[in-house]
């Protein structure tokens, strides 16, 4: 497969954009903040998504879908990172809609793929319960209790779990924190009882949740997947938004670029443009090379997770370092060669440090996933 | 028993006779600093205590003279008397742009009348001072400023605007870098003149910073006026009409070193509990000890290396002073250094402070309170001189490379 | 069956027949080139035998017409060769600067005799050739050369010096920039000139790098001449005089992206034993096999990422450039990614090898292989358009920033 | 003590400069390399060293040496290094010296230190036995043998092995490799049975040696120090070699620095000094900030060897460290910045990158140590 879009893949790319660039623009998310919306999103804005086919990108036609596949949704990822469109797509369209695809019993994916396509539910991922992201480290109890289990635990840094309708969540059923053995996927409604969801707000101005579980009961229908055998299962689910959140922050590191090299050539200091001065032409030419590197390890993931599922993990790991480690340093350098403005709170830039802060941490960072090769790769 | 050795006892007794107890708490936090001006509020009665108390004796301002509202001590005797109060964890009476900057410029370029006139009420907290500098077409190019400044025969009439004027808004009069001919090169043509804020011609406007508020605000000159003289003598006027340059130039070299000088955020970082230990104990740690992320504990270790190096320079580069020797321009090198490293401490406390740290708002991460210092320190390596001018500086100084 | 699978078999076919069994050790190592020349000494009566045999196909250059030596293949059907000499493991016939620059010099700027008169024998391997572009005083700069050549009427006179001349002592022939009118401004009233070196005007001497020996030399040209036309209708000069910068700049970006194509040295870094493995060997694992230096395993796992990902961008850049897309000027960004990164992995391959890699004579390191190696990726950030050269590159054409 | 020379110190660096420049500039170094000289120094310079009492500048002058202390020997260390001197100063002077002064027996050092001081004897540490730095490592048996011990195994990279006359060699008395406690130091002749030498031309153009023991006898007159309790003392003299060798790279690295630096202001390109580009500008004065770093941190760390000896190990693992990387990056600017000119042996900038090179990797890298520091401060 090359590492080229597709022209069906490019011009979803161009519709996308286009659509955004006026319905979604950082001011929209702006006034979102400013307006301390309880969601931090724009339902009627998720609404015509869905419309649009975005909301069921990854879900097949049987289920209403547009089932344009990974690439496809990380071309929509990455046209979002770059109006940081908040809108729980990463949630619902790329980690749930994956999760139902993947191990999801066909009851399952018949009750819910067809609601994310329509965009008529939200989901949310529960899985880290400690500052550092690391499936193997969860301790989150799933105890046998009759013909199901008693679900007692804390998550936190659920993306979107403020307002998801219902939860996967990942707990273990058997062996003991820092095993990969041992883990189970559940579907838990976010109104069941023992269920308590305390709304955090972020520094991207996007949404997250603490989730606590106390005692849910959960029965066999519940488990998404395999008893004992979640960990890989999980782990797909996680290079999917992995993938896609490096898809986001190659957006999003464009979009800064793009705004620094246009300030670079319009603002004037000693009586030149400043991007007349060479230090800096170094530092965006090294920049813009970095950033080539991020859109080729961002492709080929998508595409990987597209072709080859189960194999996708280092890909999907190198993706999101290197997306990260790259979308900080556009952000840094954004920043810094605006100077003071840059600074300002009335400019935008500081809307993309601060999403790429959030989204670099999601799932891993860039120490994560370099160690997780090294490790993958046998040192 | 030594003069410097009396007057330490002195100092001591004198400071535990008057020095409230609410005053001895050793509060460095922002909240607790005693700004001063017409506006300000004071949190207790013990903090106008202290202040009125130092302001007597002068020592609001040691070192000033006796004269113009100071203390009128020996460089050693202020150190005497600064190590006492830390000891006794004495609050700092007063701090202000006043005392940091516009004071140590009217010493060097005032009148004595000038001084006479403006200083006792800075050394009093009576007036609160801020800067007005940069605009917002002139930024790291200073010099090109073009907030204009017309005389008008018995008083100047000032128009334009400018920006990053921390606390403007809480300030009672501003010093201001105005274009008095419109003419001369860049650097000619530039006067420093002093404003009462307190007229309709004047107005400011908070900024917001990307970590949330800000103390900076802009600031609009509409046909704003000062008179040539306060009073007889006291020319509005700083040092020579159209020589203003070389005042911004003595205070922008001065405003560099107590940066640098005050890295001392990075002697924070290297103190008994460096970050290593921090990120140990939110990280956890592997069997055997070591911190649990092998990649972020090599880039910790690695950064650790740097700031450790970096302090013992601090070190050096004083004791170089001390010592006669020394490079002037090594305050840049000490300013791009200290706060481009800062920058990175702050990436790396974020790295190890993970999604906790995320939390822009709630009890548990104070409001963010760690992103947004995060967010603050990207302004580091801007204020007071970009990273890229003091490289520069550090080129064409110390390096003595061609057209740099 | 297609055309291009009739034209793999008899391809197949050919090669099991007439590529000799020594020739098919797939031996990459460059001690193993045949370069020919006049000054060749065949390794084997086999290497011989196979160019010829190779030579009377047409496939020392397959791609060139049939009519100037080559195998008028399309590239459809070169690639299919490709492919198939390297599952049979045959080593390549010829190589040669005549093959890789002049040639496409040639058939891009040269008239048809010229064509006709001068890649055959390259073809053939029988006339080997060097470039000469860089001189002392014009390295980046390379516009600015000197080396002037007068027109004499019936020949060109040539006096200067030429530096980083690859194999000139080996070589035949000479490709030159030359000033041909030294009034023109700087990039005009250059000229691209074919000279015979087998002349008293022209001298070379070898240069030695900090590696050791190098195929570099230094080539001087005193009171060196050329015929103005070699044969009727075979100029000196390839493309117009005064229109050398043309074919230079044609031919400095053939060269880079050789250059940046060939960064395969990424790509063998990458292959299944990446660096990570052979440290690991080299260095030791802990208990749980992780590498024992904690902090090399990080620098390597960091330079990995970059290394991959690099790979990546190069197989998107000629997946795009297939598809008709992509950025001309990004193999100035793939030259200059390519070869920083290749400087990076040898410094870690020489943190991995530690003191055993230390040793510049003896056996063990065969005469501290590495560490050669590791000086001479030095100049790959240098050589070809610096680092430096295509960043600016970069800038200009890509990003357009202005001034670039 | 402030963070400056005295002015006995000053003094020193002065006439150290002076006569290095003259006696053993680089070209030096490039006549013995090319002479392919055996002893890869002049014995004729090191007299002339030993009689300025540089050889003895750590004896105290009851032993016939100038007692300079470290700070002294690093002054002469970075002089030395600016000028790339080959000379046994180091495993003589520095690393021999400190072993006798510090764990010697009086009779040891009678019989030492005097010969060190006049130059009349050349001594080597043996302590590394694989490719990289680690004590601990340590493999090499020290059998009980009678009233005595029985020495076999093998050394590397013994810097002056193969012109030392004594050999101070670290073995395992007890315990085994990894462990620190069971390590013993002993004092042996170069010319002793069963002692074989191999000469290792190195990359910088000096020498170290590979040195074979097998069944090397010693008696206890030849243990320096405790017998099982080495390590410590070991470390004390690496911590002295380690600080030596900061000194001379930072020398080295200041030097290679100037010469660029001179480059930056002669050379054109472009129709102007290729000093006027912003980009080489920044990068230049970048690197000079390194470099102050890296002058406090030596200075620091050689104080503290003179002041506090034994809580010495964390400061010269930083001196060492950042020493070592910035030398290195000294010497790859050096080279870029001259261009092709910088890759031709005929220049001098080569030598520095070759000599920086071995320097960083003697007894610990910037790995190594930047490890030893996290360590120490208990993470």
């Amino acid at each position: 497969m090359p590492l080229v879009l597709t022209e069906e893949q490019e011009m979803l790319r161009e519709s996308a954009h286009g659509f955004l660039e006026t319905k979604a623009p950082v001011s929209a998310l702006r006034k979102l903040r400013d307006a301390k919306d309880p969601d931090g999103f724009s339902r009627d804005l998720w609404k015509e998504m869905a419309e649009m086919g975005w909301a069921g990108i990854l879900v097949s036609e049987e289920h209403g879908g547009a089932d344009f596949g990974f690439v496809g949704a990380g071309v929509l990822a990455e046209e979002m990172g770059r109006t940081l469109t908040a809108s729980p797509f990463l949630s619902t369209s790329i980690l749930a809609a994956t999760a139902f695809k993947k191990i999801g019993s066909d009851a399952q994916k018949q009750e819910n793929l067809p609601k994310i396509a329509g965009g008529e539910a939200l989901y949310a991922l529960a899985v880290d319960e400690t500052r550092k992201h690391g499936p193997a480290k969860i301790a989150m109890q799933a105890e046998k209790h009759g013909n199901g289990f008693k679900l007692s635990g804390d998550k936190t840094f659920v993306a979107d779990g403020h307002v998801a309708d219902k939860i996967i969540v990942a707990a273990r059923s058997a062996g003991s924190a820092g095993e990969t053995d041992g883990l189970t996927l559940f579907l838990v409604d976010a109104k069941a009882k023992g269920v308590s969801v305390e709304r955090t707000a972020m520094i991207d101005s996007r949404n997250a949740a603490r989730i606590t579980f106390d005692g849910v009961e959960a029965t066999g229908d519940d488990v998404l997947g395999e008893v004992d055998g979640g960990y890989m299962a999980l782990e797909g689910v996680l290079n999917a938004g992995r993938a896609g959140l490096s898809a986001e922050m190659s957006g999003a590191a464009q979009q800064a670029f793009a705004m620094t090299v246009t300030y670079l050539k319009e603002r004037k200091q000693f009586g030149t443009e400043i991007g007349t001065f060479q230090a800096l032409q170094h530092r965006a030419a090294h920049l813009y090379s970095e950033i080539e590197l991020v859109k080729s390890a961002v492709l080929k993931a998508l595409q990987e997770l597209d072709e080859n599922y189960g194999m996708a993990g280092p890909i999907c790991s190198l993706a999101k370092a290197k997306a990260g480690e790259v979308a900080k340093l556009a952000s840094q350098e954004a920043v810094q060669m605006h100077g003071g403005i840059g600074m300002t709170d009335e400019y935008d830039v500081g809307f993309y440090m601060k999403r790429i802060r959030v989204a670099q941490e999601m799932f891993g960072d860039g120490s994560f996933h370099a160690d997780r090769l090294a490790q993958m790769r046998g040192y | 028993m030594s003069d410097l050795e009396t007057f330490r006892a002195e100092a001591r007794q004198w400071l535990e006779e008057n020095c409230p107890e609410e005053m001895r708490d050793g509060a460095a936090g922002e909240e607790n600093v005693c700004w001063g001006g017409k506006q300000w509020k004071f949190q207790s009665d013990a903090q106008k205590l202290w202040l009125d108390r130092m302001a007597e004796k002068g020592w609001t301002v040691p070192a000033w003279p006796k004269e113009y509202g100071g203390g009128g001590l020996s460089k050693e005797e202020v150190k005497v008397l600064k190590a006492e109060m830390r000891d006794l964890k004495c609050r700092s009476p007063l701090e202000s742009f006043g005392i940091w900057m516009l004071g140590p410029a009217l010493l060097k370029y005032g009148t004595h009348e000038q001084k006479a006139h403006f200083l006792p009420p800075i050394a009093r907290g009576e007036i609160r001072w801020c800067q007005g500098y940069s605009e917002p077409n002139a930024g790291s190019d200073l010099a090109s400023l073009q907030c204009k400044c017309e005389d008008k025969g018995d008083h100047w009439l000032i128009n334009g605007q400018k920006i990053w004027t921390s606390y403007a808004d809480k300030s009672d009069w501003i010093f201001v870098l105005v274009r008095t001919d419109p003419k001369a090169t860049k650097h000619n043509g530039i006067s420093f003149i002093l404003i009462d804020m307190d007229q309709k011609g004047v107005t400011t406007k908070p900024i917001k910073l990307i970590s949330g508020n800000s103390p900076f605000c802009e600031t609009f000159f509409d046909d704003a006026t000062a008179p040539k003289e306060y009073a007889p003598g006291v020319s509005a006027i700083v040092g020579e009409i159209n020589r203003g340059w070389d005042v911004a130039k003595y205070l922008l070299t001065h405003e560099r070193e107590m940066i640098s000088g005050g890295a001392g955020s990075v002697g924070n970082a290297m103190s008994s509990r460096g970050m290593g230990q921090v990120a140990a104990d939110e990280v956890g740690r592997e069997e055997g000890g070591r911190l649990a992320d092998p990649l972020l504990r090599g880039k910790i270790a690695q950064a650790e290396v740097d700031g450790w190096a970096f302090l013992l320079t601090l070190e050096r580069m004083k004791d170089e002073a001390k010592a006669g020797q020394g490079v002037g321009a090594n305050s840049s090198m000490l300013k791009y250094y200290g706060t481009e490293y800062n920058k990175r401490r702050f990436e790396i406390l974020m790295d190890m402070g993970g999604s906790d740290e995320l939390e822009w708002e709630g009890e548990r991460t104070k409001d963010g309170k760690r992103a947004r210092n995060w967010l603050r320190t990207k302004a580091n390596s801007i204020e007071g001189g970009t990273s890229e001018v003091q490289l520069n500086i550090i080129a064409k100084r110390i390096l003595e490379l061609p057209g740099a």
